[in-house]
């Protein structure tokens, strides 16, 4: 064994001794000293009340499915519309002018309105012109709601990370006789996407959660679901099991993204 | 018939009340029992109209969705609509079914307020967001420090849990329902006189603007007042509120 | 008419005027050197050549068409210039295989399959056939130098722009790769380099010409102007640099 | 003048007719074909009613003062809690190991968590473990609730811009004799910042808009206001009212941002 | 004792070993040059002796010290040896001049006006008073190396190591940096300097090492390494680069 390998066996071994000793503090504090509040009983009935959870996880669970499908047709679509738009405010070209202005008043305007009146104003707005059903459909009219909010997030998140990529990739990609695009799309794009990976995680994420809001104008969803439970049973508890929910679906999915990176920065250096 | 062709769906009539429904608007969130007082007033019109109990079809929604400009996916829509002029101007609204006075819940924290409406200036209010009880609240009761407002009953349980507010307002039928089994320690000191308001405690039926629906809705209640079926429900249903003080 | 001819090029940043009024004539299958001090504007004159730069004014003749015209699709003229850059500028996300194989595969539409064997046959003339799967964080400046080369000649340009492309190569690849300049050039390639090798200059090119403050101050046959330099500031420059 | 100088000047006068006859012509597609739908009037007397904004209009304003306090509150200390969070995820030395882990789990967690369940439970759950007043306001533990939400998203978005910063740049300034601490503040953050510059703004945006999810618990800002009166008037025109209030103060800010960014670049190259 | 000592420095990545039992004293004052073919392990064991990347085993003694014992804080001794970089490694969001003032104002906590002076003398002597204000995208390649070795020269290090420090520069400005150099040698500067110019290497240096695959497999004065090398691998090396 080298001095080096000693030495990292070494530090390895004594911080998993500090891991592991301040985890179990944490856990000791929060066991023991919580519950030892006058409101803990309470508290603990509101929200992490068991009975309560049995009762309701099935149901949450069954309207998670519906967040899922409105996820999963809409991720996509916000990905391309938000490439797209970055792309547009990009534009170099003064001919594209137009199209520069056009996107960049689409995400000034999609970011800067709460995503609950785009919701309300789309939802119910335009099948109210008079559409009739089922092109009604709040499934329809409120995803376009959250894939036009979505997009314009998306689009500001490619735009920096387009701008992180050295001008010079761009310059040695053009003298190669490569067009706008395709440099764009082998040289530019795939530096640019790896850079702001987790900051398109965080979008996702939120993304996953703001699927609620189509709740608003009407499609049941987990959370709709849960603040039934809660005005019946007066109890947070369904709340929580939504979360567990979601955490079971992020944290391997963030865990995972983490791990893609990382081997892939350990893969070029 | 009255009712015939005036219908979303022909012969069969679509009722829309909240999701979820309480107590004792109606039991156990299941209107289809006909148990609770919405939703009996809801057979009983379905009735006098000509429908038979398998023809009414429930339906739940949100108030937005009451209130959007376009189609609807009911007939009419009953979850304690209280009527006011701005509302009507959006929707219609069929002739009360009831009129519930205004009542005060107060926490644990402030069982021992006078009714009097000098004490409850001083408190720290609490109310539902949705309901015309903000407007009560701020012009009637004018608190001294600013309330805090709601989505839900549940919310506002949860806040006087939290020993966050003292007192908060509602309907009298749901304030005594939310503290004999929802708030701990929970009372209602007081109502005020129903007469008092300016309407603003009427329950109505909500139709979609110009829904030639209503004039038969209006015709069932009518007659349903007049040979005591509505004050039968009433009698069912309601608890007795006369102990409950006046607030001076 | 020559390969390539430049008629009064003009470029500014802002005020600073870096090429101010630049007249050269590149016949085919000539080597022209760009020599001149720090500064002088010779990287800039090569980026405007391959249109990577918007010239202010002049224009740039390549086989005659004026190939620098505002509006002008400047693909078609970069797919015949190709260009080695000073700091490498490999694609970081591609191995070394995959630089040089991009741009003909997206331009000229051909296979993995056809290029492999013909760029692969760079890389081992380049002497590094086992390098190929590496990306450029992997591999040492004088490597990185010689895959940027690669990925150049993989276009089969007509014209080759050299931006100081040995500054980075020890002295025993420097000969390697000046010999391959002279490879190219015996197979008729036209050249314009940017360079600090003196030397070279002198053994190979058809023409230098010295730049000073953006200005083409002297040109000629490489005896000429090395052995009979006519302008003051050329005969300084020289004198320190062969010293 | 230069021909360069002759064709940009063209190029500029075409492509503001384009920008100016695409304009006219989505308007006028606007202004024209949506009031001639059957259900225009009822949309417009929900959502653009003149007499409903004028009434609303002024309270609307009051409510969002308090918007303005708790975002001005909260955005400094999530932008020093992310920064910290950032840092302790990518501690290089094995010895803060614990450190990391701790604070990947603070990210995935309060991530993964939707905002309105954090928000109920530090909202309620921790002044109902009997805190007593003014200690277990919601205005407090609201805010505290989304600070520690939008510190988790703040935080990866940092982490993306330190990754983005080539490791050469930290041995050269590691070379020159510079503690890891000075390193990270003089070299490595600051063009980690200005890389995610873009992506912090949408965070800043979508904060000032969540800052309204603080309403679930009791206090009265812009949204609750803009709901209140939508339950009284049965109207959605508060909402749209609210709407530009967020608009009249996000857009002339993300514009700001982005000419500061432009400005900063053109200085440099 | 001598002022730097490597005894049996091994380096590897991954699997690949590229520094393989490296011993090499450098007396003080003395000025060391590192030459071998690309990839031959010069640069990785500059880095290595600023501890710049971790070595797996053998000692790094500055002054008789330990400096590469794992767990010990390499600031200490960092701050003695100055670095320049092959690729320049300026900070891009400073200007010329903080770049060479961030370290001393940092890590000595002198203020900007006590540093001033001195660091715009550094700018002088290297011919770029005028460029102290510019960010280094506003630089030409060769403005560019000169600002890092002023950055490195700004802490007044014992110890210097150059890696190629002299392949971006023109002729004109190699000689004048290499001016500098010898000035440092005879102020009594210790450098190490991986490098190409073999004429500059054979006239300045003190000793010389030839490195191949990660070992030093010879080292001597440059009269005996250049005239008469003992291993047919320097023979051939340098036969083909002073050619
Ligand atoms: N983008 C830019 N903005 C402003 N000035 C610039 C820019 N690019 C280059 N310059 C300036 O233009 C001049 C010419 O630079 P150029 O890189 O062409 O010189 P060079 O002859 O290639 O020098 P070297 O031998 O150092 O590479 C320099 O003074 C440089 O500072
Ligand atoms: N991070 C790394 N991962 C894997 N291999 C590496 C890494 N860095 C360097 N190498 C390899 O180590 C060897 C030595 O590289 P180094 O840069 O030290 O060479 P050098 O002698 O400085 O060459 P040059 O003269 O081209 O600069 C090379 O083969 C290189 O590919
Ligand atoms: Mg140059
Ligand atoms: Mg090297």
């Amino acid at each position: 064994m080298t001095r080096r390998e000693l030495f990292e066996h070494r530090q390895k071994r004594r911080s998993i001794m500090i891991a592991a000793t301040s985890t179990i503090l944490v856990l000791v504090a929060v066991i023991v000293f919580v519950p030892m509040t006058p409101g803990w009983e309470k508290v603990q009935k509101s929200f992490f009340n068991g009975a309560v959870l049995a009762k309701t996880f099935p149901r949450l669970i069954e309207a998670f499915k519906l967040n899922i499908m409105i996820f999963l047709w809409s991720a996509p679509l916000i990905a391309i519309l938000g490439l797209l738009v970055a792309l547009a405010r990009d534009a170099k070209s003064p001919a594209l002018f137009p199209l520069r202005i056009l996107s960049t008043a689409f995400t000034d305007v999609f970011r800067g309105v709460p995503v609950i009146l785009t919701v309300y104003l789309i939802g119910f707005g335009i099948p109210g012109l008079g559409l009739p059903r089922p092109w009604n459909s709040p499934y329809i009219w409120g995803s376009l709601a959250l894939i036009l909010t979505y997009s314009a997030y998306v689009a500001e998140i490619f735009r920096a990370g387009i701008d992180s990529v050295h001008p010079s990739q761009r310059s040695a990609a053009l003298s190669l006789g490569l067009s706008e695009r395709q440099v764009m799309r082998d040289v530019v794009l795939p530096q640019a996407v790896r850079n702001v990976v987790p900051s398109q995680m965080n979008m996702l994420i939120a993304l996953q959660k703001d699927v609620s809001l189509l709740s608003f104008i009407g499609p049941v969803e987990i959370f709709r679901q849960a603040g039934v439970f809660k005005s019946l049973l007066a109890n947070f508890t369904p709340y929580v099991g939504a979360a567990i929910i979601f955490l079971v679906v992020t944290i391997p999915a963030t865990r995972y993204a983490d791990y893609l990176l990382a081997r892939q920065s350990r893969e070029r250096s | 018939h009255c009712a015939a062709g005036k219908t979303l769906t022909d012969g069969k009539l679509t009722i829309a009340t909240g999701n979820p429904a309480y107590f004792p608007w109606v039991l156990d969130d299941a209107p289809e029992s006909g148990n609770g007082f919405e939703a009996a007033v809801a057979y009983a019109v379905a009735a006098e109209m000509g429908f038979s109990e398998a023809d009414v079809v429930w339906v739940r929604s949100s108030f937005d969705e009451a209130i959007q400009p376009g189609a609807k996916n009911f007939d009419f829509n009953l979850q304690q609509y209280s009527i006011t002029p701005e509302r009507d101007e959006v929707v219609d609204f069929s002739a009360p079914y009831f009129t519930a006075p205004m009542a005060v819940l107060v926490g644990p924290g402030a069982v021992d307020t006078p009714a009097t409406m000098a004490a409850l200036k001083g408190l720290k209010w609490g109310a539902s967001g949705s309901h015309t009880s903000v407007q009560k609240l701020m012009n009637d009761i004018q608190p001294t420090s600013d309330p805090l407002l709601y989505g839900d009953n549940a919310d506002i349980n949860a806040a006087i849990g939290a020993n966050q507010i003292d007192a908060a307002l509602f309907d009298l039928p749901t304030a005594l329902f939310l503290s004999a089994v929802m708030i701990e320690g929970s009372k209602v000191i007081g109502q005020f006189a129903s007469d008092e308001s300016q309407g603003g405690d009427q329950f109505g039926m909500l139709f979609e603007d110009g829904n030639a629906l209503k004039e038969c809705v209006d015709d069932a209640l009518a007659a349903m007042t007049s040979n005591g079926t509505l004050a039968a429900i009433e009698a069912t249903w309601m608890q007795d509120t006369t102990g409950v003080p006046l607030i001076q | 008419m020559a390969k390539l001819e430049l008629r009064n090029v003009v470029k500014r940043f802002g005020d600073v005027v870096v090429c101010n009024g630049i007249n050269l004539d590149v016949e085919e299958g000539q080597m022209v050197c760009l020599i001149g001090a720090s500064g002088a504007g010779k990287s800039t004159l090569l980026r405007c050549i391959n249109l990577l730069e918007p010239t202010e004014d002049g224009g740039i003749f390549l086989d005659g068409t004026d190939i620098a015209v505002p509006g002008l699709d400047p693909q078609a003229a970069r797919k015949k210039i190709g260009m080695v850059f000073q700091n490498f500028n490999l694609f970081p996300h591609m191995t070394a295989l995959e630089n040089a194989m991009l741009a003909p595969r997206r331009v000229y539409k051909k296979s993995r399959s056809e290029l492999e064997t013909d760029v692969a046959s760079l890389f081992t003339r380049f002497g590094l056939a086992d390098r190929m799967q590496n990306y450029p964080d992997q591999l040492s400046g004088g490597q990185q130098q010689r895959v940027a080369i690669i990925r150049a000649l993989a276009m089969r340009p007509d014209v080759m722009l050299f931006d100081e492309i040995t500054s980075a190569l020890d002295p025993q690849l420097v000969g390697e790769v000046l010999d391959v300049l002279l490879q190219l050039k015996q197979q008729g390639m036209t050249m314009v380099l940017a360079t600090h090798e003196m030397q070279f200059a002198r053994q190979a090119a058809d023409k230098i010409c010295f730049l000073k403050d953006g200005q083409i101050i002297e040109e000629g046959p490489p005896e000429q102007l090395f052995n009979a330099p006519k302008h003051v500031a050329t005969k300084e420059f020289l004198s320190r640099a062969l010293k």
